[in-house]
């Protein structure tokens, strides 16, 4: 069977992928995308340590997965607003770029 | 009726100015002189005040009297608003009343917003009053810091800017650097107040009073070495206020700034809130840290004096002069608390006194001459004499007592400092007298420049004092003289307290 | 006895009643203050007649064992410093001092100024400030009698200050003249610094014996309980603040300068009273001078003679009248001081009250002079005593005293002076005296030559004589210059002379020097011959002499220097200095230490502003970093 | 059996990250993510976590992905052909490296060796939720329910605006 070590090193790749997307693309699409990825790569860490846990007693692994599930509502839910800002912010400045939106500068 | 007068007298003392300084925020309007009367009223009570309580002090029994506590928070922390008057605060509360009550009656002139103005005003002399009369290390500094608070406003409002050519003294700049100077003057003494509740609670007997740690100094809780670290810390701390020579540059800018009742309660009494922290906590507390620490006191006293004068010397700005006037007397009393004499200690405490109202009335005059002239630079004033004759007579008082003609306060003050002095340390003695005699320069300089000689057509249509003027600067005068002659009344209360300075 | 306070008390109240009710009282109160010191003049009468009839045994007297004159001695508690009893308090007394050398000041004083106010009556009228005068006349009488009658160094201090503002005041009486103001400025200033001695002075004495009374003073040194150190030193600083005033040679710059004042101001302060309180100090504190081996008086008699020998070179060659007199006192009391550095205390007392009389006396006749001719130079003058006669006659009486001819009371004055140096200076000492004696009788007879004889000018043809109020003090003046001589002598009946009334250590015999009299009264003689064919005749030209000695003639004409060194030492030093402590006070200590470490706050905010650049990314970079340094920080610690 | 499908699922999960990290085209992007979510779903079932693989299919194959799509379209970020990275890339290249090589060496290190992933029955799960969990689970429907009023509310084309 799989370690669980290599479950953990998997999310920690896509947790640093997802990472330098946010930082480094310029569109705010692409860096919504790439929250998302952070977040899947959290879920797979949970989700691996839960079941990786012998199944003791009630909770055993149930909490890891329904944990997992409420994240998953969240990014759903974050998703949704963060397009809205999205929207709203191209309607105003007309660009979806990161650079040009500097407006707390000093 | 009385004896439960004094159980209450110094609670009102504090209370009456700070509720009238409350009472007047709800008055209405500004430009009405309602609130000049209001403030005279509220004066006159505290002035009242502080003469019944200087002159029931009974000078046999000495040591804290009309003592009064009231609990404010008990448990380990022990503050407790404990009232007492003892020789050294008496006549400094006296002096206070009626630097107070002065400053009130010329603030005639006062145009804009006040009501405000007095508000400010009365919560300083509150603030004064309560550290005077307070015997709580806590309420000591929250009763300083609140006496000096104030002054950043009333200067940064009130204050008046002067363009000196070559440098420019904004009323923000002198009120910023004032402040700043002060706070930073109070954080050490923070800490050392800090320092000493915590050194004291070893034994569980950790408390904020005065006398309570005064007895566990006597009593050998607080080592020397304690002592040698924790003096200079009130030292520095206090001597920021009380003009001490490093950190003068406050002093004489804040003058220049600050608008005539400012002024006259600041170099009237805020300075001697310094030497009086210095004296209260720093000599009382820690006589062994005061022992080792009078050298340097004294040198930089004697600097003081030496470097005030000189500087003053060469200022061509009336209220320059004054303000580096303050700070070379100032040094006398540094020098004289340094001595650890009981003549030169006492020196120190009717210097206070005496340079108090000196400087006061100095203010006072330069005021109604900058209110009618608009300016202060004595190269363009000259003259005066024949236009103002009360204002040049007393401006020639005034000057007389700040260089130390006998039959004037200011004398007997500088002969006790010199006494002290001499016995204590000779070569810096012989140049404070020095120091005395090039006080006269830059007063005679100043009286023949402004005030004698043919007045030149500008000054044609200046009208004398104003009867106001004239009655508070003659009172002033009148005490001068009388201090000068029979300083016996005011040196029996002031003999009292410094004899229960350890270490004197 | 006891009510000797008296005297002060009257004019210290008359001053300040003629300031506040002036206006009201008729001569706006100058009668007043006459009245003051007349009343003054007739208690110190009393007070030397009840002196006479007292002896060791009544209250308060006693045979002091430093001078052997009956002295008396009241004080009264003034206020105390420290509470009494606990270590280090000082209590402090008022206190009189009555002796002969105090009865002689007295008589001298009180009788000057009577004669001097009376004068100002006529010589002020219509000034616009006439009370103010005459208030600041009273209250410096006042002051000076306390100064005299003070039996405690703190009193005397005090007065000493006083009578120096009330000198400051009516130097600058007119101070609308700038010239006025700055000699009153330069006056008080030097003063000042004079005074600073005396204080450091007796605050050494009261370290060493812990009163300020000079009685104890004198009996620590009688016994020795005072060191020798400190007594030298404290005499030595006494000698300091007398010098100060009584203008010996380094600090004699203001008296000159001090004629900007009303002549009879001149008079009274700068001839008779103020000047002579520093030949007083020395004599009052003599026994401090003369203890152990006397060095300081050795000091005393170099600094009188060298100020007399100085004073004497340029009142010879001062044109203006009044500046004359200014030199001669000037050289006077440098010769009083001489005669106190050679033991003559009682010839000290005798010249110092010689001197006293007939100054005044010229001074007021310099007055009457500029009164009606409305200027000060002795070029303009010449033949005066054609329209002024009586004038002319005081004023000659007054040249001729202290010139040294016999019969007046300067050459008796002056003859025990010399008879005192001979007797316990050396020989150069003697010559350099009988110098100075002759050089005072050149310039006293020019001066009254000068101005009184020669052909009259015709501009001052119109000069009338003295009014009566003038005439009167300066007739008493001249009979006192004429009579006062022979009090010396030892007359049939209680007084034998001045040497039995004041004297030190033991009553001293008059007795004359035959050679040296002789030798004094030829000197004048020929002084003044020469003088009258210069001046008078106009026979002997004086530019030939002139030209002999030019070179020394122009450093005397330049008064040696000495006013312009002193302004060069305060313009150059003192106000630079002052100048540079003020920039360095306002350029380093308030620029760089204090808006310094402001300015570096401000710029280490703007500094830190910069990270705020708007952009989101930069944002999550940073939060990116931040874990990873959170992860290395937590990773260093577990391992 | 389990290493083949483990490593062909995480291959797939990191390539799809690259691509939607990488790539020029908004739209390859977002198809890029369908991949690697998709792989997520099969990694769940590597572990046997059927229910949520089938949730992870359902809620972001076919919800989260349309809707990035949509947003996509409403910007018009298609038109750009070439989106380019911000100049800050190297920087965050960098950081997102150090993070890696901060979590790898604590993964590895303290790793828990040995242990057996087994299936959680549905019964459990569904039981569980509506029991322990029943009030996170309520407070999630109130958190999905602000946030989509939040959307229609930031979104709407106000009056006179577009």
């Amino acid at each position: 069977m799989v370690d669980l070590v290599w479950f953990q090193l998997l999310s920690a790749a896509l947790f640093v992928i997802g990472l330098y997307g946010v930082m480094a693309r310029r569109s705010a699409v692409l860096i919504v995308m790439s929250i998302e990825l952070m977040l899947n790569a959290v879920n797979i860490n949970l989700i691996a340590a839960a079941s990786h846990m012998e199944g003791t007693g009630s909770f055993a692994n149930f909490d890891g997965q329904l944990i997992a599930i409420f994240i998953i509502t969240v990014a759903a839910a974050e998703v949704g607003l963060a397009l809205a800002i999205i929207l709203r912010m191209f309607r105003n400045r007309s660009t979806v770029n990161v650079d040009e939106i500097d407006l707390m500068k000093w | 009726m009385m004896n439960d007068f004094d159980q209450v007298a110094l609670l009102l003392l504090i209370l009456v100015p700070l509720a009238g300084s409350l009472m007047m925020m709800f008055m209405p309007g500004d430009q009405s002189k309602e609130s000049w009367y209001f403030a005279i009223f509220v004066a006159g009570i505290s002035l009242i005040l502080s003469l019944l309580v200087f002159f029931r002090y009974d000078y046999d029994a000495g040591g804290f009297q009309f003592i009064r506590t009231y609990e404010w928070l008990p448990g380990p922390l022990d503050i407790n608003l404990a009232l007492g008057i003892d020789g050294i605060s008496a006549p400094l509360v006296l002096l206070n009343g009626v630097v107070l009550f002065g400053g009130v009656l010329i603030s005639q002139t006062i145009t804009h917003r006040i009501r405000d103005f007095f508000v400010l005003l009365l919560a300083l002399s509150a603030g004064v009053f309560g550290t005077f009369a307070v015997r709580d290390l806590f309420f000591l500094f929250f009763f300083y810091e609140l006496a000096v608070l104030p002054m950043y406003l009333l200067i940064g409002v009130w204050g008046s800017s002067t363009d000196f050519g070559t440098f420019l003294r904004t009323k923000e700049y002198g009120a910023m650097k004032l402040i700043l100077f002060l706070v930073a003057g109070s954080i050490l003494v923070w800490i050392g107040i800090l320092a000493l509740y915590v050194e004291a609670s070893d034994n569980s007997a950790a408390t904020f009073s005065l006398q309570g740690l005064a007895q566990l100094s006597e009593s050998g809780q607080f080592d020397e070495t304690f002592q040698t670290w924790v003096f200079p810390l009130f030292m520095v701390g206090f001597g920021v206020l009380a003009g001490l020579w490093p950190f003068h540059t406050w002093s004489p800018d804040g003058h220049v700034a600050a608008p005539t009742a400012v002024s006259m309660l600041h170099a009237g009494v805020l300075m001697k809130l310094g030497a009086y922290g210095i004296i209260r906590v720093g000599m009382f507390l820690l006589p062994e840290g005061a022992e080792n620490w009078m050298p340097v006191l004294i040198s930089l006293g004697t600097v003081n004096v030496l470097y005030g004068a000189v500087s003053a010397m060469s200022q061509n700005d009336l209220k320059y002069i004054i303000g580096y006037s303050s700070v070379s007397h100032m040094g006398y009393v540094l020098m004289g608390i340094a001595t650890l004499d009981n003549v030169g200690v006492g020196g120190a405490v009717l210097q206070m006194v005496s340079h108090g109202l000196m400087t006061a009335l100095m203010f006072l005059l330069v005021g109604s001459v900058y209110h009618r002239t608009h300016t202060r630079d004595i190269t363009v004033l000259n003259g005066l004499a024949s236009r103002m004759p009360v204002n040049t007579f007393f401006f020639a008082i005034a000057g007389l007592a700040s260089l130390g003609l006998p039959g004037l306060s200011g004398f007997i003050a500088e002969f006790m400092v010199f006494t002290g002095a001499f016995r204590t340390y000779l070569p810096l003695a012989i140049l404070a007298v020095i120091g005395a005699a090039l006080t006269a320069v830059y007063i005679l300089r100043l009286l023949a420049r402004t005030f004698m000689g043919e007045a030149d057509e500008r000054w044609a249509d200046l009208t004398d004092a104003s009867p106001m003027e004239m009655s508070v600067g003659g009172a002033f005068v009148a005490i001068i003289i009388f201090i000068g002659v029979w300083p016996a009344p005011l040196m029996r209360v002031i003999n009292v307290g410094v004899q229960t300075i350890p270490g004197v | 006895m006891q009510w000797a306070w008296l005297i002060p008390v009257f004019c210290f109240a008359a001053a300040p009643v003629i300031v506040i009710f002036g206006k009201f009282l008729p001569t706006k109160g100058a009668f007043l203050s006459i009245l003051a010191i007349a009343g003054g003049f007739v208690v110190f009468w009393f007070v030397f007649g009840s002196w006479l009839d007292a002896d060791a045994a009544t209250k308060g007297c006693f045979t002091s064992a430093n001078t052997g004159m009956l002295s008396c001695d009241y004080e009264r508690s003034w206020f105390n410093a420290g509470v009494i009893g606990a270590v280090g308090s000082v209590s402090l007394h008022w206190g009189i001092l009555i002796d002969p050398l105090t009865i002689a000041m007295l008589g001298l004083v009180t009788f000057v100024a009577l004669m001097v106010q009376i004068y100002s009556m006529a010589y002020m009228m219509g000034d616009p400030r006439f009370g103010w005068y005459f208030a600041v006349h009273s209250l410096f009488a006042a002051s000076m009698l306390t100064l005299v009658l003070a039996d405690n160094f703190l009193l005397l201090y005090v007065a000493w200050e006083l009578v120096g503002i009330c000198s400051y005041l009516l130097i600058g009486f007119w101070h609308e003249r700038p010239a006025a103001r700055e000699a009153a400025k330069k006056a008080f200033i030097v003063t000042r610094i004079g005074d600073v001695g005396l204080l450091v002075g007796i605050l050494l004495i009261w370290r060493d014996v812990g009163s300020f009374s000079m009685l104890d003073a004198f009996e620590a040194v009688r016994t020795g309980a005072m060191s020798e150190g400190v007594a030298t030193a404290s005499a030595i600083l006494l000698f300091l603040g007398a010098m100060g005033k009584s203008a010996q040679v380094p600090f004699h710059v203001w008296l000159p300068d001090a004629m900007e004042g009303p002549t009879p101001v001149s008079a009274l302060i700068h001839a008779a009273t103020m000047v002579i309180a520093g030949v007083y100090l020395v004599a009052r504190a003599f026994p401090l001078f003369e203890a152990y081996d006397a060095v300081p008086l050795l000091i005393v008699a170099i600094v009188g003679l060298t100020t007399a020998l100085m004073a004497a070179t340029i009142a010879l060659v001062s044109t203006d009248l009044k500046r004359i007199l200014a030199y001669s006192t000037i050289s006077h009391l440098g010769l009083m001081m001489l005669s106190l550095g050679a033991f003559g205390y009682t010839a000290a007392i005798f010249h110092l009250m010689a001197h006293g009389f007939s100054k005044a006396l010229l001074f007021l006749g310099a007055g009457s002079v500029l009164h009606s001719t409305e200027f000060q130079e002795t070029g303009e003058m010449g033949g005066l005593r054609k329209v002024m006669p009586l004038t002319a006659i005081v004023f000659s009486i007054g040249a001729l005293s202290l010139g040294g001819i016999p019969v007046l009371a300067g050459f008796w004055s002056k003859d025990e002076i010399l008879v005192a140096v001979n007797d316990n200076r050396n020989a150069a000492f003697i010559i350099l005296t009988l110098f100075t004696a002759l050089l005072s009788a050149l310039y006293m007879g020019r001066a009254m030559f000068l101005v009184f004889f020669g052909e009259l000018k015709d501009q001052n043809s119109h000069v009338h004589d003295a009014p009566l109020a003038m005439a009167i003090p300066m007739a008493l003046l001249g009979v006192l210059a004429l009579g006062f001589g022979f009090i010396t002598f030892n007359w049939p009946g209680s007084f034998n002379g001045l040497g039995d009334f004041v004297f030190f250590g033991h009553a001293e015999e008059f007795h004359f020097e035959v050679w040296l009299g002789a030798v004094s009264i030829v000197l004048a003689v020929a002084a003044f011959m020469f003088a009258y064919l210069a001046y008078a005749k106009r026979s002997i030209s004086m530019e030939a002499t002139r030209s002999r000695f030019s070179g020394v003639l122009k450093v005397i004409e330049n008064k040696y220097y000495f006013d312009e060194v002193y302004q060069w030492v305060v313009d150059k030093v003192v106000l630079v200095f002052s100048r540079a402590v003020a920039f360095f006070d306002r350029a380093i200590v308030n620029d760089i230490i204090v808006n310094g470490p402001a300015d570096i706050t401000r710029k280490f905010g703007i500094a830190l502003r910069l990270h705020v650049t708007g952009h989101v990314y930069t944002y999550t970079l940073a939060m990116a970093l931040g874990t990873v340094g959170l992860g290395i920080f937590v990773w260093v610690r577990s391992v | 059996m389990a290493w083949f499908v483990f490593i062909l699922v995480a291959a797939l999960t990191i390539g799809g990250g690259l691509g939607v990290v990488l790539s020029r085209n908004v739209v390859h992007a977002a198809l890029a993510l369908l991949v690697s979510l998709i792989a997520v779903a099969g990694v769940y079932l590597v572990l046997f976590a059927e229910f949520l693989a089938l949730v992870q299919v359902l809620i972001y194959g076919g919800a989260i992905i349309i809707v990035l799509l949509f947003a996509v379209m409403l910007t018009r970020s298609s038109d750009y052909p070439r989106i380019s990275d911000n100049k800050q890339w190297p920087l965050a290249a960098v950081a997102a490296l150090a993070l890696l090589g901060v979590l790898v060496p604590a993964f590895v290190i303290n790793n828990v060796a040995g242990t057996q992933a087994q299936n959680a029955s549905f019964t459990g799960i569904g039981e569980s939720l509506f029991t322990t969990w029943a009030v996170p689970f309520e407070i999630a429907s109130l958190v999905l329910l602000v946030a989509l009023i939040g959307a229609i509310i930031i979104a709407r084309s106000g009056p006179g605006e577009n």
